[in-house]
């Protein structure tokens, strides 16, 4: 429904234009309750994880002698930062600076990329020391739970760069200002569920 | 009140967003050195081995904890005006959530 | 018509139904099932009178509007908490016998059962004697018996109905539960837990006995198990025909009990399959298409090329000669 | 073709509805099927192996591809009608929801020509349904996963479209029943399809590709998968019995031509019942030896759940009290159901009782109980919803004569049907056996349940004949068919415009259509003057997203036979989907108007017609 939308006469946009119209309004309530489900989502896959911890798997393969924390470290400071650079794109959208705000998107996707391939890289790692998929129990949840995240980040990246491409040349207007809001919600939960999985997969894997 | 000229206004107004927009940048920035903070702390208590393995997993997941609302209330605006019904849902989710990994902590064996 | 059909199976067959208690356990769950049920009758006696009053009091007349109620607080705190008082009766007694039929850990002292479920058929082994039998389960009166339950394969769940409610058994993991009877009777048993397409024809026996013939059981067949490990080998020259048979074609799994039923007592089961008549008939076909009685069953099937028919006749007669008494 | 591209709610919901009258066909003559196997001991009927296939798909269509789906047709025809709303938030991701949904029906039915149904029950047991011939399961695995999603996004629409769409004047506390039960079903939907969708993706990787959560002997541990599924199955047996409450809550004040009863008290019990729902789910697994200390705390938890159902039950009764009731067929429905589903409660209440539950769980005692109230209770409700909106949904209205038949035929034979199988519980009969030995005291009362599930597919036949006599039909029907209608919904024309409200209503109070009646308007007020009306395009899209799954998953349970064929189906499948979504995140999609012009010679013609 075309409601006449107040803009704001310095960014020339709404003061929130992702939920300025009623489209809007429904994507971005939506988007959040579908958050609130994958909250459940992911929990169930930690709570399979956490029955699963280290068993089945030889004393070798487990979770306190595989795990490496300098690459845990570096994966969780791309995906924070780039979390950073999701909301400055956010605060440029709302202000109206096109260009600034593709800036930060490309920094996003680039840090996300970063972790993407650390992430490929660490499960190449171990599938050459025989901890895989298949090979226990453990495993099995282990990649189930990172790999589900993994899955999120690379939807992700298509997901804001096709918003990118497509927007590339457009003013940011109230039709498509929602869709980058959502983007970057989901962006920042993909953070959240990676600050689960640091601590719990990773940092008790390793005190375990 | 008088009534300032229309362009003054708008100068004025111009200065306010800019002032608003800096406390919201620097709020974020604050919110992410907490959330880098955190992260160190995480990370150096388990590199340092400063705590019992007992102790351990309490602290991390308070830590993370922390650092989820920090994402979740200030990276993510959940709390803004408008969003009652979001937080309800999202609480409701995280209620579900715990007993959901808390049943598969502790009810199998 | 339902009333008299009700009444003429009375409350099930003796030794199966629930409704016909012969043990403890199964004595506190029915008096705890009759509670729930009084409570359930009261409410539902309430809301009956009250339904039927109603539809036959207020069946449209006229054209008129009825006076539109919106509530009332009374009527609503009313049946907000008489309900409530009614479930906090009925919770007392659920945790204290929850906690009772819980004390399987105290049973064990006394004596101690392993149970295992197989796809279709039942292993009892009696640790403390060193006995290992199948498919009937034998147990001393008066007393409760600790159960440890585990299974090979997939889930199954272990019930006897008139001695006690079930238990799971899971596979890689324990569990555990007390089992009483009051007299000694035979009861039956099934596997209550969906395992596949012979699920229901996993039945199984409890053969309750007095402490002093439970003990002598015990003995026996111990001493027959023993005698048949020794006997019963490949070495042995001085088999019968039948025994020669059973040594080359099924001592390799049922020998210990643990693959496949223990045959120790064979003999002196009432069942074949846990759900046949135990003749002749039925146990020939059985070796030769266990899959045609029970789909699904892991024995395979013997052919004539692999045992003759007087093979056969012979193996018979050795099983049915495998008695304790 | 218009079918398959709508997007508009109220096609939509037909859509659903008639898929699902189709699919509860399908899962009653499997019960049929199962009953008829049960009529007498040792009947050889079908073996043991179809038998299981049997209860696996009757089951699982029954609550996945019957109930829910009908549903979802009556929140869709009528929810965003009794909130005053054009559509729904999302009439794109509710065509898809609808297509998804479909697709994993016709997935999980394709099974049968496949070789093999999934046969390990619709509760799917591991390490049962991860044995490597149980190919069937690889169906149930990935044709739930993709009705499961679709389920999500029905959710999701739904709770958007209520917050969002109502019309001025509807407040929260104004919304009729049904559109507060859609609601909070929908939050259910939310939180508990996420566990099912992470058990079935773990079912389907340890089955296709070599995982292993459940197999003990790689460390696995076979009660995750129960956990997971009941997490989410007892949430989903509120998902079915809510809405179904709430259609209730609209037929028996319509009927009563009295308010509801404690409206408020009705809200909040709806809402704790669908909290606590999430709290309960042990009582499913009291037998797995979860011990002592679980065991009682979720037996009171579920017994909690009685006071907020209670309270519901008292609220119909004093709705009823002192009103002018009418019984056609959808208010016989309504007032069965309450002694039905009140035995199914009881029950309910009584297997709550974990030590007694020893005795019950996995005998015909449960199979009567969630009988009594999924059909005392959600199916009378589908029932009574078919008759009630018929005549808004199609313009006809079904045959009363037949109904009556058809009400107690049903009614008959669903007692017949399900009140022996509490004896033959307590009896010692567990439940999914294909058989049972003579002389064990069976005989009778499977005989009488047999007999009496005849009669309910006589029943249903009647109805079948009812709806395709209304069809055949010239009959016209008015506005506010029942002249009793209460709710929004019924101020509008039949057939529907499209967008539904000429003008958005002012809604004043709860029953508003009531209110204004009674006050002696004709109309509604409305909130805006004629104009242009914002509609949404139709779309392919939908249908070549869920279309895509289908083949990707199809792909996904041949690539164990043959590597090549399934794998090229996965990635052409899966491309398939990725590239309708990208098309949808491609084109721009502003919609269109309808002309006030038209609006306005819409509104003169119903007029003219002296309908509204
Ligand atoms: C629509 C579906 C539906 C509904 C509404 C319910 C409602 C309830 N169910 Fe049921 N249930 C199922 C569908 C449903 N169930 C299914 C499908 C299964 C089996 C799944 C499977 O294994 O395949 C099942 C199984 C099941 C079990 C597991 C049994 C077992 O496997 O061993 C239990 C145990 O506690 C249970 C309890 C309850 C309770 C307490 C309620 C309560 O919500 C009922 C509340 C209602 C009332 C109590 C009546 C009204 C109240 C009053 C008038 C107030 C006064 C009352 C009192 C003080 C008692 N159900
Ligand atoms: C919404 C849910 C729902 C519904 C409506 C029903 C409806 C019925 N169910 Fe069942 N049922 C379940 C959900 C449901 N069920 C579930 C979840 C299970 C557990 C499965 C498991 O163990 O895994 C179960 C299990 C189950 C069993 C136990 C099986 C076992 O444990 O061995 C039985 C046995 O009597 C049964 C019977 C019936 C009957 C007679 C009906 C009747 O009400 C059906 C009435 C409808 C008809 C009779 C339709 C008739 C159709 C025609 C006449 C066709 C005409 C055809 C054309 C014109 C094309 N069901
Ligand atoms: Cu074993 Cu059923
Ligand atoms: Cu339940």
């Amino acid at each position: 429904m075309a409601h006449a939308v107040e803009k704001h006469p310095v960014t020339g946009l709404p003061a929130n234009p992702e939920k300025a119209t009623l489209d809007g309004k429904n994507k971005y309530v939506a988007f959040w309750f579908f958050l609130g489900g994958e909250t459940v989502l992911f929990a169930s896959l930690f709570g399979t994880y956490v029955g699963l911890l280290n068993s089945g798997a030889p004393e070798e393969l487990r979770s306190y002698n595989i795990f490496e924390m300098g690459l845990v470290f570096f994966m969780t400071m791309l995906l924070l930062t780039s979390s950073l650079t999701s909301v400055l794109a956010m605060m440029n959208m709302k202000a109206n600076n096109p260009g600034r705000m593709k800036f930060w998107l490309i920094v996003t996707l680039v840090l996300g990329a970063g972790f993407l391939a650390a992430e490929i890289y660490e499960f190449i790692h171990y599938y050459h020391i025989g901890h895989t998929f298949t090979s226990s129990a453990f495993g099995s949840a282990f990649y189930t739970l990172v790999g589900f995240h993994g899955a999120h980040v690379t939807f992700g990246l298509f997901w804001i760069g096709t918003l990118l491409i497509r927007n590339w040349n457009r003013p940011i207007d109230v039709y498509n200002a929602p869709k980058f809001y959502v983007s970057s919600l989901y962006w920042h939960f993909i953070d959240v569920v990676w600050v689960f999985i640091f601590s719990i997969v990773y940092l008790l894997g390793m005190v375990s | 009140m008088e009534k300032r000229p229309m362009n003054e206004s708008h100068k004025q107004l111009e200065l306010e967003v800019k002032a608003e927009s800096k406390r919201e940048y620097q709020l974020q920035l604050i919110s992410f050195a907490m959330m880098i903070l955190l992260t160190f702390l995480a990370f150096g208590a388990v590199y340092a081995e400063l705590m019992p393995v007992w102790a351990a997993g309490g602290f991390l997941i308070i830590l993370a904890i922390i650092q989820v609302f920090l994402q979740l209330y200030m990276f993510m605006h959940m709390n803004n005006r408008g969003n009652t019904w979001i937080v309800g849902m999202m609480w409701l989710g995280i209620f579900v959530a715990v007993i959901t990994v808390a049943a598969l902590r502790l009810l199998i064996w | 018509m339902m009333m008299f059909a009700l009444l003429l199976s009375g409350c099930g067959v003796e030794g199966l139904s629930a409704l016909r208690p012969m043990g403890e356990g199964a004595e506190i769950q029915l008096r705890i099932i009759l509670i729930s049920l009084a409570i359930m009758l009261f409410v539902l006696v309430i809301v009956t009178v009250i339904h039927v009053y109603v539809l036959m009091k207020f069946r449209r007349k006229d054209d008129s509007i009825p006076k539109q109620v919106e509530g009332s607080s009374t009527l609503e705190l009313i049946w907000t908490v008489v309900p409530i008082i009614l479930l906090i009766i009925l919770a007392v007694p659920t945790i204290t016998t929850t906690v009772e039929l819980a004390k399987a850990k105290e049973a064990k002292k006394e004596e101690e059962i392993n149970v295992t479920a197989n796809l279709y058929w039942w292993e009892f082994e009696y640790p403390n004697a060193g006995v290992v039998t199948g498919q009937e389960l034998v147990i001393p009166t008066g007393k409760r018996v600790g159960i440890n339950l585990t299974s090979k394969d997939v889930i199954h769940s272990f019930w006897v109905p008139a001695l006690s409610g079930k238990t799971d058994t899971n596979p890689g993991l324990d569990n555990e539960m007390w089992l009483h009877a009051n007299e000694p009777g035979t009861f039956y048993g099934k596997c209550a837990e969906l395992c596949g397409p012979s699920h229901a024809l996993m039945d199984f026996k409890v053969i309750a006995l007095d402490q002093a013939d439970y003990d002598q059981w015990l003995e026996d067949m111990k001493a027959k198990q023993d005698e048949d490990a020794e006997r019963l080998t490949a070495n042995n020259e001085n088999l019968t025909v039948g025994e020669a048979v059973y040594v080359e074609s099924c001592l390799s799994c049922h020998g210990g009990g643990k693959v496949a039923p223990s045959l120790t007592n064979y003999g002196d089961r009432e069942w074949l399959a846990g759900y046949l008549e135990n003749n002749e008939e039925e146990l020939k076909q059985w070796i030769r298409d266990p899959q045609s009685l029970k789909q699904g069953a892991l024995m395979p099937g013997f052919t004539e090329g692999q045992i003759s028919d007087e093979e056969l006749d012979a193996l018979v007669d050795f099983l049915y000669d495998q008695k304790i008494d | 073709m218009d079918w398959i591209t709508t997007v508009d709610h109220k096609k939509i919901g037909i859509l659903y509805l008639f898929s699902g009258i189709f699919f509860l066909l399908l899962g009653g003559i499997e019960a049929l099927l199962i009953r008829w196997q049960l009529v007498r001991p040792m009947n050889d009927f079908v073996s043991g192996e179809t038998f299981n296939q049997l209860i696996t798909m009757h089951g699982t269509t029954m609550i996945f591809l019957a109930a829910m789906p009908m549903l979802f047709g009556f929140m869709n025809a009528v929810v965003p009608l009794q909130i005053g709303a054009r559509d729904v938030a999302f009439p794109f991701i509710n065509s898809l929801g609808f297509w998804l949904f479909f697709f994993g029906g016709v997935m999980l039915n394709l099974s049968w020509f496949f070789g093999a149904a999934p046969n390990a029950g619709w509760t799917a047991y591991a390490p049962l349904s991860t044995q490597p011939e149980a190919t069937g399961v690889d169906f149930y695995a990935l044709g739930l996963q993709i009705s499961g999603f679709g389920s999500l996004m029905a959710g999701i629409n739904f709770l958007v479209t209520i917050l969002n769409m109502r019309a001025p004047g509807m407040k929260l506390m104004r919304m009729p029943l049904f559109t507060w039960t859609t609601f909070v079903a929908s939050a259910l939907i939310v939180f508990a399809f996420p566990p099912l969708t992470v058990g079935l993706f773990m079912l389907m990787f340890e089955r296709l590709f070599g995982a292993v959560y459940f197999n003990p002997a790689m460390g696995g541990n076979v009660i995750i998968w129960e956990h997971l599924f009941w997490i989410f199955g007892h949430p989903e047996v509120y998902i079915l019995i809510l809405p179904a409450f709430g259609i209730f809550s609209e037929i028996i004040p319509t009927f009563a031509r009295k308010r509801l009863f404690g409206y408020t008290t009705m809200v909040f019990a709806t809402m704790l019942i669908g909290f606590l729902g999430f709290m309960v789910w042990v009582h499913h697994m009291f037998t797995v030896g979860l011990g002592p200390v679980a065991n009682s705390i979720f037996a009171v938890a579920t017994m909690a759940i009685a006071v907020p159902t209670g309270v519901k039950i008292f609220n119909w009764l004093f709705t009823l009290w002192g009103g002018q009731i009418k019984f056609n067929v959808a208010m016989l429905y309504s007032v069965a159901f309450i002694p039905s589903f009140l035995v199914g409660g009881m029950t309910g209440v009584m297997l709550s009782v974990a030590p007694a539950d020893y005795q019950y769980h996995d005998s015909y005692f449960v199979v009567a109980h969630f009988h009594y109230v999924i059909v005392g209770g959600v199916v009378y409700g589908l029932f009574a919803g078919l008759y009630y909106w018929f005549p808004l949904m199609f313009g006809k209205a079904l045959s009363e004569k037949l109904g009556y038949w058809q009400f107690w035929l049903f009614f008959i034979g669903f007692h017949l049907t399900f009140f022996p199988q509490h004896f033959l519980g307590l009896f010692g009969m567990p439940r999914r056996v294909f058989t049972y030995l003579p002389n064990q005291g069976f005989e009778t009362m499977n005989l009488l349940s047999t007999i009496g599930a005849f009669f309910m597919g006589v029943s249903t036949i009647i109805l079948l004949v009812a709806v395709v006599k209304a069809f055949m039909s010239k009959q016209v029907v008015k506005p506010d068919h029942w002249e009793d209608g209460r709710t929004l919904e019924w101020t509008l024309p039949v057939p529907t415009p499209e967008y539904n409200f000429a003008q958005t209503p002012l809604v004043k109070g709860l029953d508003t259509f009531w209110l204004e009646k009674m006050a002696g308007n004709k109309r509604v007020s409305v909130s805006e003057p004629v104009t242009d009306i914002h509609m949404p395009n139709n779309s392919l899209i939908p249908f070549f997203m869920s279309l895509g799954l289908f083949i990707a998953g199809l792909g996904a349970i041949f690539q164990k036979d043959n590597m090549i064929i399934g794998w090229s189906l996965i990635a052409f499948g899966l491309l398939m989907t990725f590239v309708s979504m990208f098309l949808r995140s491609w084109i721009d999609d502003h919609g269109y108007y309808i002309p006030k012009s038209q609006v306005e010679a819409d509104l003169k013609a119903i007029r003219e017609k002296g309908e509204q």
